[in-house]
């Protein structure tokens, strides 16, 4: 290929150009800073992420010590969130209790992510057989009511907080596909999808950078309100015995305890119950900042 | 028409077939001896032998798969282990119970959500915006049971003002039926219209940025007619296609709600069929929810159509 | 005049031959008469017989029948009908009161009033078994034409008889005008309604949609008694809950908790039982260390419940070799109150040096799990029976039903057999206390406590008596609306 | 034809569509026998009304979609069946501009990535330095600056995208370009812009383009020759001279003269066209055009006319039954002349060009 | 009716129909505006065209005028404006409702989306009617099958019933047409209303404005970029680049004596159809963007002739018969010579 000189006849673009900040990750940053709902998003999320890695070096009692003399004691100065049905800090156990329910969130929707992720791409852009056979099972397991697959899966594995997150993780995977497929569809019929063929890209890194970068941010936003629904779905398996195995407080199986004593001692399902929507806000609302930020489009 | 709906049924039995097979494939994976379950207290070797012969648990799987796929095919769902009832009948009797509470629960959620959803995307970024959201998003956040007893302990308790907890059929008294309906209809919903908000909200958001209700503004249309004619026809479509995913949340939460307001469905048949192993019941009513989450799909792919002009010559 | 009654859950099929669950037999209490009844203190009392009369050495019993009673369809109540009623027990293929009714080898009908009851040795079980379903005397004709299928429209002789039922909503029963003690009913019809979550129970007698419930929380016990429309009674059961141990059932069997009885004493001795009642039962419940509850004439006086003592605990791990400590793993169903208690436990025996970790199960995977072996400990209890031989006999001896732990002691098996065959009561007691001398040593179920019935009624009901076995009797109670 | 580098033979593309819920699918004739011929160095223009067929003809030139019948060879080689290697290295030779330049980048790849991206696949022996730098060269030879190629598509214009489209196009060093609508997303300063840098490209490197437009006046200015479809189906080709100066087909005709003027007071007097274009589900019988063509007769019912030489220069072409008869009515009315600037602006126009070329000018002393 | 219209144009003729004295508008927090001080007129029966770069605010400036800005992002910093000689204030929503699609009417660029796809055309249409006056449903449709008739449209008593899916580009413009005269406004303000149809449709649609315009009187404001278009149709131009109407007068005088340098520029850019094939002559360089905005005149980043003066607002200068540039140096050929 014959290579000459810029020709002066071709325009120059004019030389101070102006861009404010030239690394992506700065811009996204900076969007990001400057949404404020998602900053308070990113905070909340970030306050309870903290608590929970913090637990065991805040001054807090042991969220498994019992009390017999303090049973479903209303908050005071030494319990301040009060105590639970067998005289168990209830603070204590809200900020111990974070670490599984934040993982109950977001492991189970990393799961449903990674598998369902992939399943809806190879549905969505080979279509055909592929397609035919990754929705009819979507479809099946749709179809299934999620406490039958849960207890069977529950059984399957075993119960324990991670089979929990599996089973959480395997019930949301079918949404993801559905999402993902109906994503790449629309995003396979886009011209830079057929430019990247036009340069002879192979198929497998068409897929990863042309195809999967554009259907995130629905995902992204469909992600952070599965986390909503893992958390509390990991209450109503651990009330079928399959998520965390007691003593070990989590906030679903706190407040699935505090149920039977609402009448009695309100604060035990007082406080989880304000944490779970808490980080639920916490997570909507970062999840919409990250859509705003992550979009090169959007101002 | 005729020959799409043939079309989408064809289309569904490999589903119905793989859910039927996956119920099968849950018989061999639960663990809890169906006949244990139901022999009593006392475990009597004689009573369980003669029940496993007589529900012919000892064939092999596939044996019993295609015994019942024959007889379901002729209507007959086989009976319940624990209450010797028909399953089909049992089920015609659980039916209407929970198509009466999804019929209200998606009311409710449609009343709430659809207006919050749109009174968001209108006033994007004001403070009726961010409280609608932050409604909804508790709406997402509360459990179902914790909702459900306070709401007992407020309202039934407390004030006196509605029946705790029960069914009356709603034809042997419509009044009361709805009555004693509304509140588990309405913790139902909760969840619902929160994610129809959230949804109606983005459908509304891109549709108010069409050129066609730009179209209406320059007509000098009034914004209210703008609105909720010209962008809510639109917005629509998809909102329909999502309601009809929604029944199968639905009934998944009817579980829940149906446990705790003891509403007598297919929620709380199914929960005790799989504590108490009546595999019978619970393949039945598996298949018959498998059935009615993909007529709900076409359903609203027919809805789909109809709304949409374009889809419909 | 109609009842609500608020059942813990629904009943399973309403043939009392085929029955198995407790709320079943409450429905039966209103529905099906039986031959003998019992009192709140356990002693036999005629119901549809009015007398009995045993042969000298304990193999056959004759039964003088009431004359004015009939079945609900018309069919007269007679000795034919009890010798069909006891043969169906007997021979239906879905029966489960066959083991009952094992001792009976057969039947002779003496007269239209008067049967007589032939056993293949002494049973002293016999009777209390007749206070039960297995002496609910069905309409023979009803029977012989519904099959199996008598369930779906059950026809007795009790003070009321069958109207509908939708399963998981109700049961509707309506009075039986013939009914031989007819003045003493005083309700037009009675309706159970199913509605498991206690909370909601309470809040719908608060509510007044119902006017009895049975199985009050005992965490609730305080807000319904200072709720002035509801009054509470209660009686404590004749069941007891537990630890149940895997001695020597399948494999898992042999493992250090299994293998020595010391450990198992050594947890006995961590729990406080008083704890338990104060912290999960408000202390409404027994604390309890044998298969019946303190109150109990079978209450073997020798063996009083443990003080708490660690030091005594730990001392037992340690000459069993576990100065250190020790895990165990207790097999638990995912209930609030079972887990509630386990953690109690739990928290106690952590004290002691043992580390005890909780696997919170499905009942039914549990029962499974259980039966199979496949567990170390298992938290589980029994609902009781009136004659004592039903909470010991099938869980002791090397061939019970129900001998989950796999307990197996020649001593045990002769004494608890023994106990059977005799009618006299003293000498029963003797061979149960000498048992329960053994069984306090190899402890392969360490008990815990016993259950009380708390029943919370409407306050405008009058004349409700508890009985120990948890049973709704409506003789005598009225409701007057104020 | 010893200089061809792109012929075709009688492509044909159907689609299925509709197969909406209720009806079965129909077939679409979008593009309908066409035989083309692309020689060595040349621009060829393809254009017709918007549907006929040029974006699929030109897919399918790409090899984008496959035909669904007929041959196409590339410097000799058969590639209407081309796949896998056979098919990457036909890419190399081979390059597409996107009518769109907004929808055909990317949004989430930098500029550098999106040109080197080629290079990758077409030159893997490249070092990363070595690929930055030749990006480097790229983005200069299409008058962008190297520093550019850290930013994000969406951070340029319209005509800087376009430049961006054509970097990408000329990283695999082609031989033959295909542009489909190149300049039409664009406004007319900066349509400038990017068919001067075509013309510049071509001139340089030695391109062959295939230039697809509906702008006349831009494909008079672009290219060589000219080939007009209608309906799926090429009705007129030749020299892009003889083209506009004797259209033969009375489509052409009737394209040309509908074009309005850029210059005050020029007009022409219009060939009328009546009715729609037709649908290519369902398209006539015999002349595809008969439909709306002011000239119909009976005979153009029936009869499929073929391209046939119309002896004004070599290789002008139209399929008309009767545009000998047409020519000779003399149907194509020319334009009239216009109104004219007056010399002072033709004086500020050159001034302006000059200006633009280089030429420094400064204020007058003023009077 | 149309008669009544034309003698109400002939009494009012003196004053300009819509008059746009200054409007500037920003958007969001950017301090810069938009567009900046921005002016032109349009008189009854008369054709203005806006022409200028996309992105320059032609559409803005019509939106703006017409009401259809969000208030929340767009920020009208100036707007001195008569309709009929009377104020027109753009902060009044309700009059500007009463105003639009009864006075002032307007159809957009975009055919295929600019009509509801949810509802047949004809009663887009009588929508439109209804909205403005007291007349029944039929009256309404009926109105909306006559106006479909004088748009063009064959069979408009079928077609009335039909979805904007079932017609194709031309026929959905003829619609949007039919629905911004239906309540005969004295002023039709079209965005670009050809620019996504073929050549051959887009001279039926200008055909169509011109003899409905001609019918009416009403006065027209063209948006295009299309110098074409504009050659063919326009009484008068105005040239916009970067927010500012830089130069406005007779079309003729715009074609044939254009005096700022981007008017020059664009017309350079522009293939001929006719005379020798050459280079073309470009406007380098981009639009700058709102932040980068230079102060004085807007077009001095690529003006070839720019000077340190440019940094200064440019002064209006007038050429007679109402053409004016805002350029420092028009005319070039008088005020610059080469160096
Ligand atoms: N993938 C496809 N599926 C179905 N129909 C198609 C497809 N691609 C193109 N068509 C149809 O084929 C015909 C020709 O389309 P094509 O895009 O080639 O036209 P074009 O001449 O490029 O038009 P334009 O000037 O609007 O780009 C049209 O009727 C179009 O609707
Ligand atoms: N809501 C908005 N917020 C911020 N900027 C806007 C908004 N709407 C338009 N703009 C900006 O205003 C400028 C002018 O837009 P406008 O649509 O008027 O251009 P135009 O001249 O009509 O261009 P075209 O010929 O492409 O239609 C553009 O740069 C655009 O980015
Ligand atoms: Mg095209
Ligand atoms: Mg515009």
């Amino acid at each position: 290929m014959a290579q000459v000189a810029t020709p002066s006849t071709i325009d120059a673009e004019s030389a101070n150009d102006p861009v404010l900040d030239r690394r992506p990750e700065n811009r996204v940053w900076k969007k990001f800073r400057s949404h404020r709902s998602a900053m308070l998003g990113g905070i909340l999320v970030t306050f309870f992420v903290g608590i929970a890695i913090l637990a065991p070096v805040l001054p807090i009692p042991d969220p498994t010590a019992t009390d017999w003399g303090a049973v479903r004691q209303a908050p005071s100065a030494a319990h301040l969130f009060g105590t639970d049905e067998i005289g168990r800090d209830v603070l204590s156990r809200m900020i111990w209790g974070a670490q599984a329910s934040l993982l109950a969130g977001v492991v189970s929707v990393a799961i449903a992510v990674l598998v369902g992720v992939p399943l809806g791409i190879a549905a969505g852009y080979f279509g055909g057989w592929t397609d035919a056979v990754i929705s009819r099972c979507t479809e099946a397991l749709l179809a299934a009511p999620f406490l039958i697959l849960a207890i069977a899966l529950a059984a399957f594995l075993g119960p324990s907080l991670t089979n929990a997150m599996i089973a959480i993780g395997i019930s949301a995977t079918p949404l993801f596909v559905r999402l993902t497929r109906g994503q790449v569809l629309s995003v396979a019929a886009e011209d830079y999808v057929d430019s990247a063929r036009a340069i002879g890209l192979p198929t497998r890194k068409i897929l990863s950078r042309y195809i999967l970068p554009n259907i995130l941010p629905p995902i992204l936003v469909q992600a952070t309100l599965t986390i909503a629904t893992a958390i509390i779905a990991e209450a109503s398996l651990s009330f079928l015995g399959l998520g965390q195995q007691p003593p070990a407080p989590s906030w679903g199986s706190m407040l699935n305890t505090a149920k039977n004593f609402l009448n009695q001692a309100p604060w035990m399902a007082l406080y989880p119950g304000i944490a779970i929507f808490l980080v639920v806000l916490g997570f909507n609302l970062l999840g919409d900042g990250l859509r705003d930020a992550l979009d090169p489009r959007e101002q | 028409m005729l020959s799409f709906i043939l079309r989408r049924i064809l289309i569904a039995i490999p589903t119905v077939i793989l859910i039927s097979i996956f119920v099968f494939a849950l018989q061999k994976l639960l663990p809890g001896d169906p006949v244990l379950a139901m022999a009593g207290e006392e475990r009597d070797p004689a009573t369980i032998e003669f029940l496993r012969e007589k529900y012919r648990l000892n064939d092999p799987i596939p044996v019993q798969y295609f015994t019942w796929v024959g007889n379901a095919l002729t209507g007959d769902l086989g009976i319940s282990l624990r209450t010797n009832q028909p399953v089909t009948e049992l089920m015609a009797e659980k039916l209407p119970v929970t198509l009466q509470l999804a019929t209200m629960a998606m009311i409710f959620a449609l009343v709430i959500g659809i207006p919050a959803g749109i009174l968001s995307a209108v006033k994007k970024g004001t403070v009726t915006d961010y409280v609608a959201n932050v409604v909804a998003l508790s709406g997402l956040s509360i459990p179902n049971f914790w909702l459900g007893i306070m709401l007992i302990l407020l309202v039934s308790v407390k004030w006196q003002l509605l029946p705790a907890s029960g069914y009356v059929p709603f034809d042997e008294d419509p009044v009361r039926s709805i009555q004693v309906m509304i509140m588990p209809a309405f913790v139902l919903g909760t969840a619902l219209a929160a994610t129809l908000m959230r949804h109606t909200r983005s459908a509304m958001l891109t549709v108010l940025t069409s050129d066609y209700v730009r179209t209406a503004r320059a007509k000098g249309l009034s914004e209210r007619r703008v609105i909720l004619k010209h962008a809510f026809r639109n917005a629509l479509t998809p909102i329909v296609t999502l309601s009809a995913l929604l029944f199968g949340e639905l009934i998944a939460g009817a579980v829940l709600t149906e446990q705790i307001f003891t509403v007598p469905g297919f929620g709380k048949l199914v929960v005790d069929a799989v504590f108490n192993r009546d595999y019978a019941v619970v393949q039945g009513i598996v298949l018959v929810t498998a059935v009615g989450f993909i007529v709900m799909n076409l359903l609203a792919d027919v809805a789909y159509v109809l709304l949409n002009p374009r889809l419909r010559s | 005049q109609d009842l609500r009654i608020a059942l813990q859950s629904d009943a399973d099929v309403l043939d009392p031959d085929q029955s198995r669950t407790f709320v079943g037999r409450i429905v039966y209490a209103s529905l099906c008469d039986k031959l003998v009844d019992i009192t709140p203190d356990l002693e036999i009392i005629p119901q549809l017989a009015t007398e009995w009369e045993w042969s000298e050495d304990g193999t056959s019993v004759t039964f003088t029948l009431r004359e004015d009673v009939t079945f609900h369809d018309g069919t007269p109540f007679n000795a034919e009908a009890v010798a069909r009623n006891i043969e169906r027990s007997q021979t239906l293929e879905e029966s489960r009161r066959k083991s009952e009714l094992s001792s009976v080898t057969g039947t002779e009908v003496l007269g239209e009033y008067e049967i007589r009851f032939d056993l293949a040795s002494a049973d002293a079980t016999l009777l209390a078994q007749l206070a039960d379903r297995s002496g609910m005397m069905m309409s023979p004709d009803a029977f012989d034409e519904a099959g199996a299928d008598f369930g779906l429209d059950p026809v007795c002789s009790g003070p009321f008889e069958f109207d509908e039922r939708i399963a998981q909503d109700r049961i509707v029963l309506t009075k039986f005008d013939d009914y031989w003690n007819a003045e003493e009913i005083n309700f037009d019809s009675v309706t159970f309604l199913p509605i498991p979550d206690t909370t909601v129970r309470l809040a719908n007698l608060q509510s007044g949609d119902i006017d009895i419930l049975e199985r009050l929380a005992a965490t609730d016990l305080g807000q319904a008694e200072s709720d002035g429309g509801i009054n509470v009674e209660s009686a404590v059961s004749l069941g007891y809950q537990g630890l149940t141990f895997n001695v020597d059932n399948g494999e898992r069997g042999d493992n250090p908790w299994g293998n020595d009885a010391r450990l198992r004493r050594a947890l006995s001795l961590a729990v406080g039982r008083d704890i338990i009642n104060q912290v999960v039962f408000e202390g409404a419940f027994a604390p309890g260390n044998q298969p019946f509850p303190p109150n109990s004439p079978w209450y073997d006086d020798d063996h009083p419940i443990p003080e708490r003592d660690v030091e005594a605990a730990r001392a037992l791990l340690e000459e069993a070799g576990y100065a250190d400590g020790i895990t165990l793993e207790v097999q638990v169903p995912n209930t609030t109150v079972p887990l509630q208690l386990m953690q109690v436990v739990q928290s106690m025996a952590s004290e002691a040096g043992i580390n005890i970790e909780i696997t919170s199960k499905e009942f039914a995977t549990l029962l499974q799990d259980q039966s199979a072996g496949d567990f170390t400990a298992s938290q589980i209890g029994w609902s009781g029976r009136v004659d004592p031989d039903g909470n010991i006999h099938q869980f002791m001896t090397t061939e019970g039903g129900i001998n989950d732990s796999g307990y197996s002691n020649e001593e045990v098996d002769r004494l608890l057999d023994a106990a059977r065959t005799t009618n006299d009561q003293a000498e029963r007691q003797e061979f149960y206390n000498q048992a329960r001398d053994i069984l306090n040593e190899d402890a392969p179920i360490v008990y815990l406590y016993h259950q009380t019935w708390i029943w919370a009624l409407d306050d405008d009901i009058q004349g409700f008596v508890p009985y120990p076995d948890g049973m709704i009797r409506l003789e005598g109670v009225t409701l007057e609306e104020s | 034809m010893p200089n061809a580098i792109l012929t075709a033979m009688n492509l044909t593309r159907h689609f299925k569509v509709g197969g909406s819920l209720f009806t079965r699918p129909k077939t679409l004739r979008a593009v309908e026998d066409v035989s083309l011929t692309v020689q060595k160095g040349e621009t060829l223009a393809i254009v017709g009304e918007s549907g006929c067929g040029k974006s699929t003809l030109a897919r399918m030139l790409m090899r984008l979609i496959a035909p669904t019948s007929g041959q196409m060879t590339f410097e000799g080689r058969q590639i209407d069946q081309a796949e896998g290697r056979a098919l990457t290295e036909l890419r190399r030779d081979m390059q597409f501009i996107f009518q769109d330049p907004f929808s055909s980048l990317n949004p989430r790849m930098t500029v550098g990535r999106l040109v080197g991206e080629p290079l990758e696949t077409h030159a893997p022996q490249l070092s990363g330095k070595d690929r930055r730098a030749k990006v480097g060269e790229l983005l200069a030879q299409v008058g962008l600056r190297p520093e550019h190629g850290e930013r994000y598509p969406h951070e340029f214009s319209g005509g800087q995208r376009q430049r961006i489209g054509i970097a990408r196009a000329l990283a695999s060093g082609p031989k033959l370009i295909i542009g489909d609508e190149p300049v039409s997303a664009l406004d007319v300063s900066v349509q400038a812009q990017v068919i001067n840098l075509l013309a510049d490209l071509r001139d340089r490197l030695g391109l062959t383009l295939v230039v697809i437009a509906h702008d006349l006046a831009v494909i008079r200015h672009m290219s060589d020759r000219v080939a007009v479809m209608y309906l799926g189906k090429v009705v007129e080709e030749g020299p892009t001279d003889e083209i506009f100066a004797t259209p033969r087909h009375p489509y052409t005709m009737a394209l040309l003269s509908a074009i309005p003027e850029a210059e005050y007071g020029r007009t022409r007097a219009q060939i009328p066209l009546t009715g729609e274009m037709p649908s290519p589900i369902d398209p006539p019988a015999g002349c595809r055009f008969h439909t709306r063509c002011p000239f119909a007769r009976e005979a153009c019912k029936q009869d499929v006319p073929a391209l046939r030489d119309t002896g004004i220069a070599p290789g002008h072409r139209a399929a008309c039954h009767f545009f000998e008869e047409i020519a000779a009515e003399g149907a194509m009315p020319l334009p009239t002349g216009g109104t004219g600037r007056s010399e002072a602006a033709k004086a500020r126009f050159a001034l302006y060009a000059e200006a633009i070329a280089g030429q420094k000018t400064r204020p007058r002393a003023q009077p | 009716m149309v008669a009544t219209l034309v003698q109400n144009h002939i009494s009012i003729e003196a004053t300009p129909l819509l008059d746009v004295r200054a409007l500037s508008l920003g958007f969001g927090a950017s301090k810069t505006n938009l567009l900046e001080g921005v002016r032109y007129s349009v008189e009854a029966g008369e054709t203005l065209c806006i022409v200028g770069e996309s992105g320059c605010g032609k559409s803005v400036s019509s939106l703006a005028i017409m009401g259809l800005l969000r208030h929340d992002v767009a920020h009208i910093r100036e707007a001195d404006i008569r309709f009929r000689g009377e104020p027109y204030d753009l902060h009044d929503t309700a009059a500007l409702r009463r105003h639009r699609g009864a006075d002032i009417a307007m159809i957009f660029q975009e055919p295929m989306t600019s009509l509801n796809p949810a509802f047949r055309v004809g009663d887009q249409i009588a929508e439109a009617v209804r909205a403005h006056r007291n007349v029944t449903e039929a009256e309404a449709n009926d109105r909306a099958v006559n106006m479909l008739r004088r748009v063009g449209i064959p069979a408009p008593e079928a077609r009335v019933n039909e979805y904007p899916h079932q017609m194709s580009g031309g026929m959905r413009q003829r619609v949007m047409i039919a629905m911004a005269l239906a309540n005969d406004p004295a002023l039709l303000i079209a965005d670009e209303p050809t620019t996504a149809l073929d050549v051959t449709i887009q001279s039926q649609i200008l055909d169509l404005i011109r003899t409905l315009q001609a019918e009416t009187g009403m006065g027209t404001i063209m948006i295009t970029h299309d110098l074409g278009v504009v050659a063919e149709i326009a009484d008068k131009v105005a040239v916009m680049y970067a927010g500012t109407i830089v130069e406005a007068g007779p079309a003729e005088a715009i074609f044939n004596d254009p005096q700022h340098p981007y008017t020059i520029g664009l017309m350079s850019s522009m293939p001929k159809l006719t005379g020798p094939r050459e280079r073309l002559t470009t406007v380098p360089g981009t639009v700058p963007t709102i932040e980068t905005m230079p102060d004085g005149c807007r077009f001095s980043t690529r003006c070839p002739f720019a000077q340190h003066v440019c940094k200064e607002t440019p002064p209006e200068r007038s050429f007679g018969a109402g053409h004016t540039a805002l350029c420092h140096f028009a005319p070039l050929n008088e005020r610059l010579e080469r160096a």
